[in-house]
């Protein structure tokens, strides 16, 4: 695994946070320096992964589809089906173990789409813990699928009404909690970015993801993997997904971003091509940040609420910079049609996010050879968000549905009333 | 002018560049001048002002469309520093705008403008510490927070590269909400004054007359920024100076 | 595994079908004939689930849970970690297996709530085979979601508009064009039920949890469970969970039918129970059906589409009244209980049906000691099924969320007509 | 009376009991009769009829409603095998209505009531063989199914059991679709006629007076039985009956 230099990886990473937040960052680096390195704490994780989360999750060899492409043999390493749908899961049990080992009885976390909120508060309910996710009031509206998930588990969602009333604001929201109840209170970040010592520990549980695709391709490829490719959004999946592959510079590492529309400004979350971001200092940490001139963070699009970020993991802005890791990026309608490519050619829904690995990864396996093998992270799975694929795929049946169902339902509501 | 250790307490008070206008700012800064408010935080607005409660995340989203920025808050300053040279202006931003500005640069051109600080919420201590040389030189104070769970020793290194202030958070949170004044309070303020002779402004939870009471003889400076952005945007910043004005008579500081 | 004599288990069983639908039957049983007792087949089988489907799925102990309700150690078997989040995927690749062995090039399949349909239509793209999946108009209406996933795979999806337009109906419809494909055409039965072989031969594939769950009950608890519980639709995820431990006397195995709304007639689908089902000879095999004096199939109801069954299979309905199978029933405002009981608890979303088995298992676990073991099996997972969960639980913002992403999908397909 | 073996070819016609009603029943199977049909199955309404088209399945649900039952299939058998003792009715049912209600007792009801015959899609032979003994000595006939993809070996052991005629499937597929009647269905006849001397129904596909036309000569019995029911469910049982009378003229059959 990769080891910051003092929470700093080349330039970036680094702990920009108002002073109050610091006991708190240092008490967790302490502890996380000292697990680290303990094999029993990396098998307690593991452990945890397995009877929770069904880990290891398998590779799964796209016979079908690499035929078809006509280039290397492509593989998924199939993180989609973590309990809860995606990589994220992983992260969250593994900073539910230090939660437990601080004493601490409440977690707070940010969320966007909804699915890092979703492991949170599934992470909350096993262990007992208290949990308060915020999230853009925006975001709600459009998500609330997932906040009724949320909801359901016994967590309290809140919504943020400041600015643009979405991730950003959510997670500056959480900050604020976090300031004021820091010492009861653990902050559950859910991506490879802010404060140190956050990447690193993110990454660390992450990187599960990796040794096991490492142990799997010895045996079901008998050689390293030529490439591997993962969406990035704020990095955790893909630094899951390289991690063990660092020092191998014969295996590849591609990070793929969301391309969005275009490469105009606001209409993509493109972080790692020239031209797009710059290094900057936010939310804890330094990065390269979509900003304008006056160092205010840009806006972003994504057809994956997953990889609308402003942010990328230090680690991954500074292995770009050093050419380990190939920055990629991949259009909204490239992503869509790679989704239905793996959907009828094998059988299996991505989530959106993930599908801009696939299409960053089916380009670069049909330019490659047969005995090759590309293998890419299939972060997670798309079934959970029926109504953002629904939008990707507008289809008339879809909204004449919703309106006779929503017709359904208010019956249903308003019979309950009757009989309260 | 700035304070000097235990000087009676003085209000430090506050504005957001570019809310609701950078017009209207001036004459908000007027204002508050008239009223006896000597010490003015000039707030850079951010996209991500993670350390502010929401009445300044609210001001910031809002000066942000009206053209606030770093530019405009230098210019600002450089306005208002020559039209009230009784009062002292220290510039309030998140790091971000400064480190895309450039950070000696912008030290260079705050000093210029006539500021007399700076407050950073998300740069430590370890950041300021090479630019200590040149920050003396022009004279541009780093007004470090503490906080009450800062450890003694941090409190240590914080006090060596603070000047002119020290900013107390009074408390556990964000800006914008009560704050006991207690024994456990004072002990804390205290403790603070066992690392340095600087005198120490309150920040957090000032939000009326009997908090500036209760800090009297206490601390030298009060921060009452969030209550008074909340008069300025329900009243106008007329009325505003006048609660001002109000405020001080009350609290026996006028 | 249980053998049948010559397609009985008992008095239940057997193949009462249209002559045409004959040859079809007697193929199937003798390539499952040969297949079964050949290790190489069980394998290749095992591995496939292995590689797509992530198995072995995990035993997860409820710590908290049990500690909770303070009797036995309550144990899940995570059949909600399978790709397409049930149980039913495993029947299905096995069925793949034999079809390809066959040589066919379509498939089709019935499917009530869609949960079959969905992993059928999954399988069809995994493996490049032609679907069509029938189901009744009335429950296309109600479970679009699934219907959308089906068609994004590739499958055709037929509603089927005679009589009640319902599962039965699919099935009906289903069958009649098997009879007129027979020769190019599988039918992928979704359940321990109908004409032999398929009841023995769903179970043969299914039995993968129980003899998962034997060698992990003997790592994970030192033993063998005292009782295993699941819940009982067609029966499949029932035999799957009982099948391995049939000769040890000493596990109790439960059965839990949808208890619905009431013992009375058409308000439950329990047909294990005294005064519920009676002997009878339909849908190509004899079994408890729940029927009227005329012999006419009765009406049912679940609050889980899943276990909205007339039939039971015919296994379960022999060893139930020989007493190796014991029985149980849940009511739908048990079943939501123990729904929340388990989110909130455990941060685990079961689907409705498998909550039966949870309702069921909690209550018996109750009554039992410390040092004892129940292990439930979790069939299914409830997020895919959010339209069901939602109607399950009313709660105002859900319809009121519906109508405005319902405008908002309009717009989406509005714009998209004016570009094309 | 039923056909014997190279009989001219006549029509068995259909009455699914309870549609449209128990009282139309009667009236259409007198309008048949009085058409020149002299065979006819009584088909006992049942809620999963595997083995039919839509539109004997939708006739089914509507005759349940209406009081459709094997109790009133008897009753109706009772009645029009009295009133038209020129005609044959055979039973036509799913098993578990018939299983319910006692098999063995059905038998002697059914043979009691005046049914010749019974065509049970769902019975397999091996379930017949241990009743022919008794439904030898009722006079009622298995009519038992053969199809195109029924093995020799089978089709002789259905032979056996059969009595007074094979229902012959001439397709692959359900009732109510068009079949066509070239050489393959005609070595498929004579494979049937190697294993048995007893006249054959044609069943599945026959709508037309063409259908009839092509069948002469080569069966004895042509099952023209969904389009019937269409012609009761769209035009009325007299209509259909006339229908029926056309169909019979326009296949040279009358
Ligand atoms: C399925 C999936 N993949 C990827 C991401 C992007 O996050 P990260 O880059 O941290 O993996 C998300 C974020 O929500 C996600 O849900
Ligand atoms: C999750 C789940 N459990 C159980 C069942 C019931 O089927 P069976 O009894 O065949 O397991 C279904 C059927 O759709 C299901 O989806």
């Amino acid at each position: 695994m990769i080891r910051s230099n003092k929470g700093y990886f080349g330039e970036f990473g680094g702990r920009y946070v108002p002073e109050i937040l610091r006991p708190a960052l240092t008490e967790l680096e302490e502890m996380f320096e000292q697990l680290r390195d303990d094999p029993s704490f990396w098998q307690e994780y593991v452990t945890l992964c397995q009877e929770f989360s069904g880990r290891p999750t398998p590779l799964t060899p796209l016979r079908r589809l690499s035929a078809k492409l006509g280039g290397a043999q492509i593989w998924l390493k199939r993180e989609d089906l973590n309990h809860s749908g995606a990589h994220k899961i992983n992260n969250v049990l593994g900073q539910g173990l230090l939660v437990q080992r601080m004493g601490k009885k409440r977690i707070i976390a940010e969320t966007g789409a909804g699915q890092h909120g979703l492991a949170t508060a599934i992470m909350a309910a096993r262990l007992g813990l208290q949990a308060t996710i915020y999230m853009g009031a925006d975001d709600i509206e459009r998500q609330y699928s997932n906040v009724f998930w949320m909801r359901q588990l016994g967590s309290e969602v809140v919504g943020v009404e400041t600015g643009a009333r979405t991730l950003k604001e959510a997670l500056d929201e959480a900050m604020r909690d976090w300031a004021a109840s820091v010492e009861t209170t653990h902050y559950v970040l859910g991506t490879a970015c802010g404060p140190a010592p956050f990447p690193e520990l993110v990454s660390y549980f992450q990187s599960v993801i990796s040794y096991e695709m490492r142990e799997q391709a010895m045996k079901q490829m008998g050689q390293l993997p030529d490439e591997v490719v993962a969406c990035v959004g704020g990095g955790s999946n893909a630094m899951g997904a390289f991690a063990a592959f660092l020092e191998d510079q014969q295996v590849a590492l591609v990070g793929v971003e969301a391309g969005g529309l275009s490469m105009k400004t606001g209409e993509h979350s493109i972080r790692m091509l020239p031209n797009t971001a710059e290094p900057g200092i936010a939310q804890g940490y330094k990065t390269l940040f979509l900003q304008n001139q006056d160092g205010q963070l840009g806006d972003t699009h994504s057809i994956a609420a997953g990889l609308d970020y402003v942010g990328v993991s230090p680690i991954l802005a500074h292995l770009s910079q050093t050419g380990r890791v190939t920055p990629e990026r991949a259009t909204d309608s490239e992503v869509t049609e790679a989704f239905s490519l793996l959907m009828k050619t094998e059988g299996i829904i991505p989530a959106l996010e993930s599908s801009h690995a696939l299409a960053g990864g089916f380009k670069r396996a049909k330019t490659m050879r047969p005995d090759q093998n590309v293998v890419i992270n299939l972060s997670g799975r798309g079934d959970k968000d029926i109504f953002n694929i629904a939008r990707a795929f507008p289809q008339a049946e879809w909204p004449e549905f919703l309106k006779r169902e929503a017709v359904r339902c208010q019956q249903l509501v308003d019979d309950q009333q009757e009989t309260n | 002018m700035l304070p000097q250790q235990h000087d009676k307490l003085q209000v430090m008070s506050h504005a957001v560049v570019g809310f609701p206008t950078l017009d209207e700012n001036e004459r908000a800064i007027a204002g508050l001048v008239a009223s006896g408010v000597k010490l003015i935080e000039l707030q850079v607005p951010f996209s991500d002002p993670v350390a502010d409660g929401h009445t300044l995340v609210n001001a910031c989203y809002e000066a942000l469309k009206t053209g606030g920025s770093v530019r405009a808050t230098l210019d600002l300053c450089a306005k208002v520093s020559r039209q009230h040279p009784e009062a002292s202006f220290i510039l309030m931003s998140y790091l971000n705008p400064l480190y895309r500005y450039g950070l000696e640069q912008l030290f260079r051109d705050a000093a210029a403008a006539g500021f007399k600080g700076m407050i950073i919420p998300d740069m430590p201590v370890e950041e300021f510490e090479p630019f200590m040389p040149l920050l003396d030189e022009l004279g541009l104070a780093p007004i470090l927070m503490v906080t009450p769970n800062t450890p003694d020793e941090r409190v240590a290194r914080i006090a060596q590269s603070a000047r002119k202030m020290i900013y107390v958070v009074s408390r556990m949170g964000v800006t914008g909400k009560q704050t006991q004044w207690g024994q456990e309070f004072k002990d804390y303020v205290a403790r603070i004054r066992r690392h340095s002779d600087l005198p120490l402004a309150i920040g957090f939870g000032v939000r009326a007359a009997d908090d500036l009471k209760a800090l009297t003889g206490v601390a030298e400076v009060a921060a009452f920024c969030s209550k008074y952005i909340e008069w300025q945007r329900d009243q106008g910043s007329e009325q505003a100076a006048q609660n001002m004005r109000q405020l001080l008579l009350d609290a026996q500081l006028a």
